[in-house]
Parts: C-alpha cells; structure tokens; sequence
C-alpha cells in the first residue's frame, strides 16, 4: 500500500494531490511532503483528498500539523475534494472547524477568508 | 457471541491495510449492512489496531495481534488484542477542541473518541498483560436498535 | 518459514470470497509480485480451502479452517489446515482429458491438478486427523528460480 | 458475495449474463440456471463471462455440465468474454478444447460449427 504525491500550483497556492489511503504506514510520507513545502517557503497549501478514501486519525493528526505549520509560518492550510466518508471524519472530530475546504474549480480569490 | 473469523498479525503498520480489507470482506458477508457502517467499522477497527501496534512498540514486542469477528443475525463484534503494556482508559485526557489555543500543536488523540462515535458500542479492558479493545455495530438501522 | 498471518474461518462456503481477498491483500503487500501471479496464488488457495470445506463437511465437522501465510523476500507460502477426514494423493485417479468419451459426465476433478499448474511447490500431508496443503509461489519470476 | 444472473437471446441462441465470483458459494445458482433454460427446450447456450473475473473449479464443472447438458439434447454450449485470466484457467484445464468462445458482436451464422 502506497500513497501517491503530486503537486501544482495555482496562484500562490500550493496543491498536493493525494492519492491512495492515509494510515500510520503511509502517513509519514504526506507529513515529509508537507513540511518539505512549507520549508521551501510555500505557505499556501491545498491537500486535494480526491483520490483518498481512507483516512484514520495518524492522518487527522498530520493535517492538524500542517494547518499549525502553514499558519505558523504566515500562511495558509486548506483541503479539498472530501468524499463523503472523509466528510463524515472531519466533520465527527472537528477538524472542518479549522480546516476549511476550497473548490480547485473556483478561484483563489473566492475561496472564503481565515477569520483571525 | 461465537467469534467467527480469527486473524493473526505481526505488530507492523504495513498490515494494517490488510486488516481494513478483512474487515469490509467480513462485513459484507452480513447483506443487510450498509456501505456507510462498513466504513464506519472499518476505520474503528483500524484504530484499535493502530493502538495495539504502538502498544506492542513501546515494549519492543515482536508479538502479534489478534484480531476476530463474530457476526451474527444483528450485530458485528470484533475484537483487537494486543499484549501490550496496557493503559488505563478512564484517566485520559481529552485533548479538547481543535478550536483551542495551543490545540493545534497536538497531532494525536483522534483514535479512541473516533473509536467511541463510530461503534455503538465500546469496550476497553487494559491490563499490565495487553488491551482488548470490542467494537461493535449493529446492523439493523439505529431506529430499530433495541434499547442497549 | 515464518508464518506472518493467521486467519480461521468457519467451514462454509460463504467464507470463499473473504479467504480470496485476504490472499490478494497480503501478496500485494509484496510490491515485486505481479497480478498474474497474485490471481494464480488466489485461486491456488481457493481450491485448497474449498476442498477443506468439502472434507470437514464430509464429517459433519464444525471445525474451522485455518490459513497460515507467510512472506519472505522470495517466496509465498500460504498453508490451509483442516481436520477432515485425510486422503491419500497419491492414489488420485486424474480424471483425463475432456475430451475422453464420456469425461463430461464428471463435473469434478479440477482442484488438485489446478493447484499442482498454478504453484510453484505443492506438498499435501493428510492423515486420520486432517490435511494441509502447503502452496509457494516465487516473487522472483521463473527464469531466476533457483533450481529445485 | 453474490452472483447477479440475467439472460437475453440472439437468433436462436440464449445468452446467460454472468456478474461475480463463480464458487463453491455462487456455483449453484448458475448450474440451477442453466438446467432451467436446457428443462426450458433452450438449447443453444452462450454463457457471457465478461463480468466475471474469478472462477473456481466448481465453476469450471457447471460449465462441463452445460456442455454435456446442451450436447444431450442435441443443442450447443459457448462462451464469450473471457478475460485474460479466465482464458488462462480455461486453457490450464482444456476446459477451452470443449467450451468454444464466441464474439457476442458477431452474427452467429459466422460462428465456429462445432465439429461433431
Ligand atoms: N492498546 C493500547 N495499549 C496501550 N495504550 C493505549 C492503547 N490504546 C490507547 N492507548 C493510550 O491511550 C492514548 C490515547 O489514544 P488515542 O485516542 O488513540 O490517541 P493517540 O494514539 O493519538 O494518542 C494513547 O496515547 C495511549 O497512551
Ligand atoms: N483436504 C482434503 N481432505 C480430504 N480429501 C481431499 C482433500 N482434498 C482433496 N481430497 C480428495 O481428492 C479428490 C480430488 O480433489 P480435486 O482434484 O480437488 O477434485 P474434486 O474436489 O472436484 O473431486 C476429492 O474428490 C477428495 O476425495
């Protein structure tokens, strides 16, 4: 079981595009991606779950890390394309309260503000 | 509740992949669940499992887990035991809100409150010899479950 | 050999498709295995498990089934254990073409020369007390087998 | 794990649609069914595997039976849609040299007589 990485860009916007099931096993490689990013200075990061139908709590945690390391450094920790089933498992922990979700088909511009 | 399926593996995150398929393989032999159980099911047991691996870490325990199954007419029940150091689950503490300051610099205590709400029902037994963790869920819709 | 994974099921044909997903799942936990020979390994063990479900069923027996597999760098084994009645492999009458006169009568007679094509080794110990059919499959593709 | 059985027909022929795992657990469903369609006076029969893509040696024996079925009352037994690994299985047994294929695309006038 492997996760597959790949990125883009739109705007000043960083996208990672995951695919395949975020666990304990393959987590380590989407923490790795994610704070190779932000070290490289780009703040402003999407994590596209489009191709993720599975994500258990080492996941959770590694996205809680990546909005704390995008926000910490001035920048910004969105998420999108959730099936319904990842739906399900932010929403039960509470992670859309701090992980909002942005549609890649809409421009940045658009995509609601962090209220702090 | 005769425990149908036993499944042994080693204490190593590459299994847990394989535990997940067993579980939705298992489930589904039960028609009358429902996609969105299964899914529930399988991210409860998937935590319990991921618990008994680090367990089984922090002993250095090359001991492997046991996982079984038992489906019967209304209900699946499974089942992970590790022999790890064993905790004591009244005593955690909870990690609070994502919305807390300071909250964001904890990445962990997702699995047992996820365990909690994804089950409908929930057992810890934790001892210095290892933890069994029973999940359950019914299969019938909440609407007809009995009263407990 | 080191036996990584251990599942019992129930003696009952509805276990099949769960036997065959856990078959898949662990092969492909081999990255260098490759779908032909995961489909070849699946069916190998279907065959074998049916055959166990077949003899316990024979004794009216309730026993389960047990299924050892294990993964090293080279090779998989995958073990199916029952506690049926035994027979004697060697004795096998092959049941011969179907294109013999009167061969389509049989309906039977494709499991064990099914598992001898699709396995690399086959090795059938049975007894009074049951049988265990031991299967391997090789990793590496044929041309770098080592002689055996 | 189910077996989902339906049937259309071409010229005289009747096609019985196969979707699933074919067994020791789903075999008996298909043998009913091919007896039924033969108890029925259709005895021209091409079985369609396209949706099929494991079949055990249980299987393998229905299919001996719709041959033998078919032939006995004077009719025929086919196949189509074979994937690679069922052709495999098919070829490993011989169960190929008396289950002919067929191109459900083509007109059965063109279809290989059976050489009896
Ligand atoms: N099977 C277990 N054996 C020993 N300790 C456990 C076990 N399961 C959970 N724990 C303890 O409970 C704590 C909370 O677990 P959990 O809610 O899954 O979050 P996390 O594992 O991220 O800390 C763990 O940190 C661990 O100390
Ligand atoms: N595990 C087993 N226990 C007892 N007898 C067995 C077992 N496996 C195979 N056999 C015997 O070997 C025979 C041939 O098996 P096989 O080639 O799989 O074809 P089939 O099962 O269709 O007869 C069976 O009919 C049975 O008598």
């Amino acid at each position: 079981m492997m996760l597959t990485l790949s990125h883009s860009t739109i705007g000043n916007w960083t996208i990672i595009h995951v695919a395949g099931e975020v666990d304990m096993a393959t987590g380590p490689q989407l923490r790795q991606e994610i704070v190779r990013h932000v070290s490289e200075g780009n703040i402003h990061i999407v994590i596209d779950l489009q191709n993720v139908d599975f994500i258990d709590s080492t996941g959770l945690g590694i996205l809680v890390g990546g909005v704390k390391r995008a926000r910490s450094n001035g920048g910004d920790f969105r998420c999108s394309g959730l099936s319904g089933s990842l739906q399900e498992v932010f929403s039960l922990t509470g992670l859309d309260s701090v992980l909002l979700s942005v549609d890649l088909n809409q421009d940045p511009s658009t995509w609601e503000p962090l209220n702090e | 509740m005769n425990k149908a399926i036993t499944l042994e593996i080693p204490s190593q995150v590459e299994y847990l992949s394989l535990v997940r398929a067993v579980v939705a393989s298992a489930a589904s032999l039960d028609q009358s669940l429902g996609d969105q159980r299964i899914d529930d099911l399988r991210l409860a047991v998937s935590e319990a499992t991921t618990n008994a691996i680090r367990a089984h870490a922090r002993l250095d325990s090359n001991e492997r887990i046991t996982i079984r199954f038992g489906i019967d007419g209304d209900r699946i029940e499974v089942e992970v035991q590790d022999r790890g150091p064993g905790f004591d689950p009244e005593t955690l503490d909870p990690a609070g809100p994502l919305t807390d300051t300071g909250r964001l610099e904890y990445e962990g205590g997702f699995g047992i409150p996820l365990m909690k709400i994804l089950a409908d029902e929930i057992t810890i037994e934790s001892a210095d010899e290892g933890t069994t963790v029973n999940l359950v869920v019914y299969v019938s819709p909440p609407s007809e479950k009995s009263n407990n």
